[in-house]
């Protein structure tokens, strides 16, 4: 079946959301998600989304701006980061009168609270002197991402915006460098559709399955990543995976930082609050970076608990609190280690290991959410990305909390303006011949394949090879070892066989599609982090365990080359007010 | 520990009636019932199709009715359900059905068309006449207070589908739209207050709440809908008065 | 954009209050009717306490209140059960019907029992 | 799209379900709700025999202080403490902040309700019990 909109957003998390908000009145608009549009994975952020809104206390957009930058590494856009901390205040305000139900402080304004890396300088006239945490993240007790994309779904549904649940896109149509819109699935009917568009918008999210543990949700594939990667689009900043500290242990389910904001600590096997060696100032409030090595290395010199299934971590502890703040601030998560670890905040510590959570890198695009491919510019027409499958860069090597709220809402809207123009200006391209031609082969393949490789086997052997060889701490040795298994694997995909042969919510066959992203996708990740011979952020590598801005402060760009190796391209870093210095908390 | 499932199993390509399936798996009191399903499609039988996500009971996709009574299968552990003993063999079996009173698409899977649209009949979106100020409006963390519980509402339809007066009327509109309702006529920035009420005000409306509580014993995130929906009716009373 | 719903407006919050309203004086009334009955089985049960009871204005009030709030209490009850239902109009027409109908006259037989001394 | 329906029946679906507190007194209360309006029908009907003068009357007072009359009259009362204490719970729930201690207060209301029956019990068999006490001297 062919349907035809204007604009195409595949995803329903915050940023399609926020994009689809845009489309103006008399152009058609089709927001095309794989599961309903409230159960993305914007709903689980939960610890809040940082403006500088001084409502608390002095603040001022340019320390948050100071803050990202840092936090980055020095390797995101300073232009881009500017614009998202400039208008992070109007895009607080402007979700208030959506409706978005915040926490309110005595003043009946917007609460807000301090989160890792947000910080002030301790003297107002000595913008580069020591800094001190600042309350800056604005939450609605700890489930501020769902009540974010309730609010976001309510008014899609006041406008009118038009829903394609549980529709699974498999490719993007794009010829000479214009997009003509996108491939999908039907999971109910296992119908292929073609979505004929002037414009499409990929705000599909991250790829956290990649990985055994990870607070990610399971349709967190790296579907996004995969197509375009598949079609020729490059992808930039792969190597950089954040990696929550803290993850409820074996389980990878977060526990928000702002259970640190509100003044957990961190503790190790003799009960010492560690952060103190690791980051003197700020402690537990240290971008997640800092603090997930230091609970690796923390285990590592023998300081973790063990489990008993061999397993280690460590402990949050949340005790000292008391109960007015744990029920009343964080009520979500003291659930969370209730239900799953049997554990109550309000007594014990909670165990917890660092998980992966936020892809950094993604479909390069610039400050409005178009994509380019390469380092001059070049914008593939009509084609938008935004939200963790974009990479614009505002996060950098390393992402602060709360700043991927920011970015969706900031970037999701910029995208969706940008849509708007360009619907109004430019009528449909020709579709090309067969444009669903690979999506029906590659569904005709798993069907009809019998093969003896189960899909969940070769999904699990990827994340056990990635989590131990390019997690927190990553080595040229292990990562090559990495990439061996990668190719052997996707080898062993095409010979594999699906249980479910039917049409209908076949999610057999929907897994072993994904499965295949998740492979693309873990190349892509492999390859970008042995390329990096540098520590930068969130990409550590032992063997050079140095930050290197003489040759590494720029923007890694890979390209897929058929069944060989990729394409290594780079793109410099954008820097306007800020030198890159030491980064040390 | 090894422990039974009787899972509920329909496909509309090939069954005319649904039926149960046994499966016998080795399992561990500590892991959730969606980790128990995850083995099966994973190692057994990839034909099992059940919706789930995010895995830790904040998306709302894999409701379903776990030994008769609706909850979410990522946010109960076999322990919770009275499986805790690691050495032992359990002769009473794990019921999984589908949520109730639904229509089934495929085994657990069920269509959420009617939840959807009964969800958008309370205009679950902020209506303000008013022009917004410049900055943030003012509410009192008294007044913010009074939605917080509300608005933890995920959406799943544990308490619709568990309501009996769903059961004998479909177009009822059910607790999750009543509890979205309270979201808003309660929030002190909303402005259609006597708009929202007419539409709940109706025989397959708010009346049809006889507070037997199943909603309240499956919500998931332990929200009292009872007690909003006793504070709705108040509030209609009161109009009339 | 309203889901399938029937009726008018205002359908229900009056007689949702009147059902508690009536609920909870017949609570108090059936106290009394007890005591009556059976803490002073002798006199509450004989012919001339009975027609005693009935002659008095104070007692021809209290049964009156009782019969009337106790059949609507009862039958808006029933009806209230059977809408939970969905039923073809004609059904719902029929069924209730007979309700009103039936309880009226059941009115009129304990009123006029009432009335008669 | 077509979806196949494959409903349990609203009886079947009401017995299968797992209840609890709430779900059990909704039954109840339905149940006791019923029998006692068809009861009060009954009622109207034998009241209205006072009409027909002491004799008709005292017959039908006799027949009821018939052992399974008693009996009766006895379930009745159990009908209606369970209807009247559950109302009392519906009201706290309605009216008051009864949503939050439901089923304690179900709990209290219905060993209340025992006791109230059993008490009753006494009065209505007094007779029968002093006799019985009467034959053992």
């Amino acid at each position: 079946m062919i349907h035809q909109f204007d604009a195409v957003i595949v995803g329903a998390g915050g940023a399609g959301l926020r994009a689809a908000l845009e489309i103006p009145e008399g152009y058609t608009c089709a927001v095309l998600t794989k599961v309903y549009p409230t159960r993305s994975h914007t709903g689980t952020a939960q610890g809040g989304v940082c403006a500088a809104l001084g409502n608390e206390e002095e603040d001022s957009w340019e320390y948050h701006f100071f803050d990202t930058v840092k936090g980055s590494d020095f390797l995101g856009d300073q232009d881009a980061i500017e614009i998202m901390c400039y208008d992070a205040i109007r895009a607080i305000i402007e979700l208030e009168h959506m409706g978005m139900p915040f926490s309110r402080n005595e003043k009946g304004l917007i609460a807000q609270r301090p989160f890792g890396g947000h910080t002030k300088p301790k003297d107002p006239n000595n913008p580069f002197g020591e800094r001190v945490p600042v309350k800056r993240a604005c939450f609605s007790a700890d489930r501020t991402g769902h009540v974010m994309i309730q609010t976001l779904y309510e008014n899609c549904i006041k406008r009118g915006v038009k829903f394609f649940p549980e529709f699974f896109v498999t490719d993007l149509i794009v010829q000479d460098n214009v997009v003509r819109g996108v491939v999908a699935i039907e999971i109910a009917t296992g119908e292929i559709h073609i979505f004929h568009a002037k414009t499409v918008m990929f705000a599909t999210g991250g790829y956290g399955r990649v990985y055994r543990i990870t607070s990610n949700a399971v349709v967190g594939t790296g579907d996004g990543f995969a197509i375009v990667y598949r079609r020729g689009i490059p992808l930039e900043d792969m190597e950089f995976v954040q990696f929550h500290p803290t993850g409820l242990w074996r389980l990878g389910i977060l526990v928000s930082e702002a259970a640190r904001g509100e003044g957990g600590v961190l503790k190790n096997k003799f009960g010492e609050r560690f952060m103190e060696k690791y980051a003197p100032t700020i402690k537990d409030l240290a971008p997640r970076d800092v603090i997930s090595r230091a609970m690796y290395t923390e285990i590592r010199e023998g300081r973790g608990i063990q489990g008993p299934d061999g397993t280690y971590y460590l402990l949050l502890d949340l005790t000292h609190l008391g109960a007015e703040i744990i029920n009343k601030k964080l009520p979500e998560i003291t659930g969370f280690a209730r239900i799953y670890l049997g554990v109550d905040p309000l007594r014990e510590p909670i165990p917890v290991q660092p998980t992966t959570h936020y892809a950094m890198g993604g479909i390069p695009t610039n400050v409005d959410a178009e994509v380019v491919i390469d380092d001059k510019g070049t914008k593939i027409e009509g084609f938008y990305a935004a939200g963790e499958v974009a990479c614009v860069s505002v996060h950098g090597a390393n992402r602060l909390g709360t700043n991927s709220l920011l970015d969706i809402i900031v970037f999701g809207r910029r995208g969706g303006k940008k849509m708007a123009e360009y619907v109004k200006e430019h009528d449909f391209p020709p579709l090309p011949k067969d444009a669903d031609e690979w999506t029906r082969r590659t569904v005709e393949r798993i069907l009809n394949s019998n093969g003896k490789e189960r899909v969940s086997r070769i999904r699990k052997e990827l994340q056990e090879i990635m989590m131990d060889n390019v997690s927190v701490f990553r080595t040229g040795e292990g990562i090559k070892k990495a990439i061996e298994k990668i190719k052997e694997l996707k080898e062993r995909y095409l010979e594999i066989k699906i249980d479910d042969k039917g049409k209908k919510f076949n999610t057999d066959l929907i897994e072993a599609i994904e499965l295949g992203n998740l492979l693309d996708t873990a190349e892509s990740i492999a390859y970008s982090a042995l390329n990096r011979t540098e520590s930068r952020g969130a990409h550590y590598r032992e063997d050079y365990p140095k930050r290197d801005d003489q040759n590494w402060l720029k923007h890694t760009l890979i390209y897929k080359n058929g069944d060989k190796e990729p394409i290594i391209k780079y793109k410099p870093v954008v820097i306007t007010k800020i030198q890159p210095m030491e980064r040390k908390y | 520990m090894k422990v039974t499932l009787r899972i509920f199993r329909f496909n509309p390509e090939t069954d005319s009636k649904p039926y149960y399936k046994d499966y016998e798996i080795e399992a561990d009191p500590k892991d959730r019932v969606i980790d128990v399903l995850h083995y099966i499609k994973n190692e057994i039988d990839g034909t099992l199709t059940f919706r789930r996500s995010c895995l830790h009971g904040i998306c709302g996709s894999d409701g379903m009715r776990i030994n008769g009574k609706n909850m979410l299968a990522c946010s109960i552990l076999l322990q919770d359900l009275g499986y805790s003993d690691a050495n032992k063999t359990y002769k009473k079996p794990l019921v999984i059905e589908p949520l109730p009173g639904m229509p089934i698409i495929k085994d657990l899977v069920t269509d959420f068309t009617d939840f959807w649209k009964k969800y958008e009949t309370v205009k679950p979106y902020l209506i303000t006449k008013s022009q917004p100020p410049e900055r943030e409006r003012l509410q009192s963390p008294e007044d913010a207070e009074l939605i917080m519980e509300a608005s933890k509402c995920i959406l799943c339809a544990c308490c619709t589908t568990s309501c009996p007066s769903t059961w004998s009327n479909e177009d009822y509109l059910g607790p999750a739209a009543l509890l979205k309702a309270y979201r808003f006529i309660f929030d002190s920035r909303d402005e259609a207050t006597d708009e929202r009420l007419d539409i709940i005000d109706t025989p397959n409306g708010i009346w049809r709440c006889h507070t037997i509580f199943h909603c309240v014993q499956a919500c998931p995130k332990e929200i009292n809908i009872t007690w909003h929906i006793s504070q709705l009716k108040k509030k209609l009373v009161e109009r009339e008065i | 954009m309203s889901f399938k719903h029937y009726g008018s407006r205002k359908s229900g919050s009056i007689g949702w209050l009147l059902q508690r309203i009536t609920g909870i004086f017949l609570i108090f009334a059936m106290v009394g009717h007890y005591i009556l009955m059976h803490y002073t089985p002798e006199t509450g049960h004989s012919y001339e306490q009975s027609v005693a009871r009935f002659s008095s204005v104070y007692w021809k009030m209290f049964y009156l209140t009782f019969i009337s709030l106790g059949l609507w209490h009862g039958l808006n009850g029933v009806w209230s059960i059977l809408r939970d239902f969905k039923m073809k109009p004609w059904l719902a027409i029929t069924l209730y019907g007979i309700i009103v109908i039936s309880g009226f006259a059941f009115w009129v037989l304990g009123v006029s029992t009432a009335l008669k001394f | 799209m077509k979806v196949e329906k494959t409903h349990e029946g609203y009886f079947k679906l009401v017995a299968s379900y797992r209840k609890e507190t709430g779900g059990w007194a909704w039954i109840i209360h339905r149940i006791s709700g019923l029998a006692l309006t068809a009861y009060l029908y009954v009622h109207i009907y034998a009241l209205s025999n006072l009409t027909k003068g002491k004799e008709a009357f005292d017959a039908e007072m006799a027949l009821f202080q018939k052992p399974l009359f008693k009996f009766l009259e006895w379930l009745l009362f159990a009908f209606v403490l369970a209807h009247t204490l559950n109302g009392i719970r519906i009201v706290l729930v309605d009216f008051g902040r009864g949503s939050y201690y439901q089923k304690k207060a179900f709990a209290y209301l219905m060993i209340i309700g025992v006791i109230a029956f059993l008490v009753m019990g006494y009065f209505i068999f007094s007779h029968e019990i002093s006799q019985i006490f009467a034959g053992l001297i």
